[in-house]
């Protein structure tokens, strides 16, 4: 669309495009959060990835998805949680170790999750995430539920081979199975062209036999459509794949500077963003800065809270360690200091 | 009583727990029209239909991620790879994902699968499909663990992995499938994680689990007309380990040896050894000694394969050896 | 082609048919005689796998390879190890078992080799030697020796996640790889359109930027044009595929009665066949038939010596059961009875 | 004497092996353009080239895989798994083909390769990025191990896998890249597969390798002011494992303990209690003892993860308790 159309289109979604907005800032607010927490030294983990400049295709794809749907994500996953409607304290203090957390602090940032959201867990693993969506989705066919289950993935998860038996599976069985690459460009220091030859990415997907399409990620409200074909594909029986294109604004990890690209390149990476369009696109449809600012405000607020809740959190007590490796009504693994003590008792 | 082989004993556990709950079904490899590269599910097709005996394409890491999906969504898969020599395609998703889920997600969610598999030599099927990998599942926490040597066993412990809240990788053996025994299903099993005392005796406690049992057993028989009497311990399950059951028999007899047929080296008989000796030293004449699989891939050649495994003779001389 | 096209063209190229065609009688008698040994009790190894019905695709890809060039097959090889000049009798005597096979009789049908005719192995994994390609056609690209390295496999390993992976590589790196699949519609008893809907083969490599191509298997002329196209572009840098259509004439094993089929399937199947239709091109170029017997007889007295050769062999020495876990100058792994011996010296 | 990190001294190996050998090429995600996630290949490129550090997409099969293929072919690839917890994804090509393929072959050709890895506790990475997953590797037949924990070893270790004729997989330890160490990288190296006897004592044989050295280091200097002395063997290499010098100090001091980051149950700690116990029973006072990871996947909460694996206070205490 060009931008009178875009203009006059989003006159008539306006109401969509706010609440895109509005979401789209929230997860961007969270991640400018969760950096600070990580500066402050309050985050577990060593690795802490942000989705800084994807947040279009994670809300996108969220206004897609319906209350039973489930979902699995990748390592950079926050702004998905978050569209989906998770708790930013919850979120931030698992982020933080905390037992307040979602994960009650055993998982961290790579490896959250609520049953209740149908988020079935970040991943470490890239790639890991995608064939248990698979198995959601036979479930929901089965069950005939009517849900859609969708995997999240980077563009480097591209090249993970499980990803084609996966995709293959949900086209036998005609799964209602969604298959959501977030493009960002980068994976690492990897440049998608120097990963593959290939890529068109969604090409791959449709010669498997599932739907499959490229969108632009700059706005929102084209996400949203072109996810919404897709998911409701996926929903009637035909599986879906949606690469979202954008840019990876920052590195890899909050450490990473990525030396590895030009400034050039990021200057113009950065300019496509997805947030700033939308609010722009607000504007230009008549909404006054000051209630967008006001919206901004509100968010920056209830984000602000997630660091003091986080700080506020005990850590998990000691002896949580030994619990959830199995189901709670099984005996808990026997400690190695328990072990000991029977051993060093003979004596 | 009727006589039953192992393999119509597991199909058996299937069919009678896919009857009681509709959530359980299998997917993988030619399980369905095929029924089975070992015959186990043959004909189950006809009564579950392709729902619940899931064909699926040669794609063993997607199998097992996809039976991951499906218990965490609240169903009950048995994913079935067709040797367990090619676990090694999916172990990210077994011990990354299927085993830690619960604990990395803070206990909001188990992961109830069977990982139905086969191993072991016997059938001259060469170095990938020969394998006796049970030590990377028994060391991997979070996996629970059960390799059935007996019909009866095939049976029950199926039937009990089933009902698992957390993910059972339960290792069959090639060369029982055409075993059959007189067996009585309706005879209460033990508890899920008990070891059995398939034998009683004064000289030495044996411990060791799948088709080792028979071989142990049969060396016991011989020992037995030579006057020496031997414990022998089927372990059922590894994970559970019953360790109490051992500890009683071991501080009983005073020594003990274990037997698997897995590579030697870092195997599951060194788990045994250790454990035995780290709980049991005070009561121990001599060390526990293992008899296990050589470090070494297995031949296809019938001798070469045979030998790169203990036997009746090997367990039978050993035990001479010590009691002497 | 049309037949009167293809009779002209055969007689043309008459003398490539000829050898064609003794390629194939070849690998189609040792197949029977393998088929042979094994209900004589001579074979080691409960799992054999025949290739008779693919006889094309293993003389007409290896037809397009030269000395020097590298290749993996599959579980069912025979054919295209004997195509590029395997010694028959150290052939059917690893099959056998027996210490004069090409493995010393450890390896068997499914795990034969031979380095210096760049057979790089079986696999009785499927997929498990698709990648080991990619590795060797680096090394011919950075030698710059001239060579491909070709993979063989069956349609079941299209499903294999790990051939996307490899051939995205070799498309990345510009190597000279090949990926040939041999189509025979079966995967043990799933049907190819039972394990994918992505049944067109060739379409999933060239979306990952390789030439592909899918050739009939019929006509070995057919083949053997396919597989040079590919093969030289392979040599010149540009990765390939070709998927050659066949039938597995029958079981999977040699005791799989392919219950799972019709009659008429089969029938049809193995009126397809390719050494039957080499031998009526021939005679329809006017080759008389006698030469044709002459031929056959002399194949068959070859393949019968590889049976008399096999039972005359020894079987392998049992020490040599801790030989080649590594390298001849290292030490071998200590036998358990060595270990036994020692610890139970002790009393 | 120069102070040397763990992670230079791993890249100076490197570099001089490259330099000697054309033969030697890296290949790995991110190990060209990035230098490594760690920052061991740091500047490689530079000089070598992208010929011989070849950036991977995201395929760990395949990578594995084309590192089999290339070392068939003749070179000599040194493969790199960002993180050893990733392996579960690569293990056939490790596992069926790497380790088997010389066996399988009759001795026709062998698969010099390493796959360079590392893995362990200290960096709050969470449960698929802290693993210590040797014992994978140890129980396969056909693999070499090596584990550096110093500096020295990171060097000369690395230096010898690049020589042998087999797959050799190289672990390192994630919280030994920035430790430092005054090291004469020109003293000549014990040969490959010796265990080095890093402090003797009368007290105690504690075997160890890769990080837990410095905490059986730490607890030995703890224990030393106390009276107590211990023997510390650093194993460098699971295979070849060198049993000989385990034998010699046990036999001297009637008394062991081994210490693996590992999770405990079928770890390598088990293989070293068993084979110690066989080996030297009648030397031994006491039963060997375990310390070991515990049999949990590891949390990202630091205060977990740190209790999670061995540290000096577990081993000290032990040790006290041994000895008292
Ligand atoms: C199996 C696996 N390989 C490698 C890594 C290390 N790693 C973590 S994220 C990443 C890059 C992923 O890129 P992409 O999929 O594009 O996601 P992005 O980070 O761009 O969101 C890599 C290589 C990993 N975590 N898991
Ligand atoms: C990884 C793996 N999965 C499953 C098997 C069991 N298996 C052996 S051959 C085969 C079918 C292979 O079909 P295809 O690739 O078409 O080859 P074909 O037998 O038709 O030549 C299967 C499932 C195996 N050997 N390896
Ligand atoms: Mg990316
Ligand atoms: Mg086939």
């Amino acid at each position: 669309m060009n931008r009178e159309a875009r203009v006059a289109h989003s006159r008539k979604s306006n109401s969509d495009l706010l609440a895109h907005y509005t979401q789209m800032q929230r997860v961007r607010t969270f991640e400018d959060r969760v950096g600070e927490l990580y500066l402050r030294g309050g985050s577990a983990g060593s690795m802490l990835h942000l989705s800084i400049g994807e947040e279009s295709a994670a809300v996108g794809v969220s206004a897609a998805m319906r209350a039973g749907d489930t979902f699995t994500t990748h390592h950079r996953g926050h702004g998905i949680f978050l569209a989906r409607g998770a708790d930013p304290n919850r979120m931030m203090a698992e982020i933080g170790g905390k037992e307040t957390g979602y994960c009650r602090g055993k998982g961290g940032s790579m490896h959250i999750a609520d049953m209740s959201l149908g988020h079935l867990g970040a991943n470490a693993i890239v790639g890991g995430g995608i064939p248990a969506v698979v198995g959601a989705a036979m479930v929901a066919k089965r069950r005939k539920t009517g849900a859609v289950s969708i995997a999240f993935f980077g563009d480097g998860a591209m090249q993970q081979g499980i990803l084609y038996e996966s995709m293959n599976m949900a086209a036998l069985w005609d799964l209602p199975a969604v298959f959501v690459c977030i493009n960002n460009q980068w994976g690492m220091g990897t440049r998608i062209d120097q990963a593959t030859k290939a890529t068109r990415l969604h090409e791959r997907a449709k010669v498997f036999g599932l739907n499959a399409e490229t969108v632009d990620g700059l706005d929102v409200l084209d996400v949203a459509e072109a996810a919404a074909r897709i998911v409701d594909g996926a929903r009637t029986g035909t599986p879906g794949f949606l690469a979202v294109d954008c840019y990876r604004f920052f590195g890899h990890g909050r450490k990473d500077k990525s030396p590895y690209r030009s400034p050039e390149e990021e200057a113009e990476g950065r300019a496509k963003d997805p947030v700033l369009y939308a609010r722009q696109m607000l504007r230009d449809s008549g909404m006054p800065l000051t209630e967008l600012d006001a919206i901004d405000a509100e968010i920056s607020a209830e984000m602000d809270a997630t660091i003091d809740f986080t700080m506020q959190s005990a850590e998990p007590a000691n002896d949580t360690m030994f619990r959830d490796v199995f189901a709670p009504d099984q005996p808990e693994p026997e400690p190695v200091r328990t072990r000991l003590d029977r051993v060093l008792a003979r004596e | 009583m009727p006589k039953l082989a192992y393999r119509d004993a597991l199909k058996q556990a299937l069919v009678d727990a896919m009857r009681e709950d509709p959530d359980i079904f299998i997917i993988g490899e030619e399980v369905g029209r095929y029924g089975g590269a070992y015959g186990v599910t043959k004909g189950l097709i006809e009564e579950f239909g392709a729902e619940r005996l899931v064909d699926t394409p040669i794609s063993e890491p997607a199998i097992i991620g996809t039976a991951v999906g499906a218990a965490m969504a609240g169903m009950r898969p048995v994913a079935e790879l067709m040797y367990v020599d090619f676990i090694g395609m999916t172990m990210d998703q077994l011990c990354n994902q299927a085993a830690k889920i619960r604990y990395m997600f803070g206990g909001q969610i188990g992961v109830p699968m069977v990982l139905r598999t086969q191993g072991g030599t016997g059938r001259s099927a060469g170095a990938q499909h020969s394998q006796s990998l049970e030590a990377y599942v028994m060391h991997t926490p979070g996996l629970r663990l059960a390799m059935p040597g007996t019909v009866y066993d095939a049976y029950h412990l199926l039937r009990q992995a089933l009902l698992q809240p957390d993910p059972v990788v339960f290792i069959e053996h090639k060369s029982l499938y055409a075993m059959t025994e007189e067996v009585d299903l309706s005879v209460p099993p033990p508890a899920w994680g008990k070891a059995v005392v398939r034998r009683e005796g004064r000289d030495m406690v044996i411990v060791t689990y799948s088709r080792q049992v028979h071989h142990v057993m049969q060396a016991a028989e011989t020992l037995s007309q030579a006057g020496i009497e031997v414990t022998v311990i089927d372990l059922r399950t590894l994970n559970p380990l019953d360790f109490e059951t051992i500890r009683a028999e071991v501080e009983k007899v005073g020594r003990a040896m274990v037997v698997s047929e897995g590579a030697m080296t870092a195997g599951v008989a060194a788990e045994l050894a250790a454990r035995i000796t780290e709980e049991c030293f005070d009561y121990l004449e001599d060390p526990v000694v293992r008899v296990a699989g050589e470090d070494i891939p297995i031949s296809v050649s019938v001798e070469l394969e045979k030998n790169s495994v203990p036997g009746p003779a090997l367990i039978e001389d050993t035990v001479r050896r010590m009691v002497a």
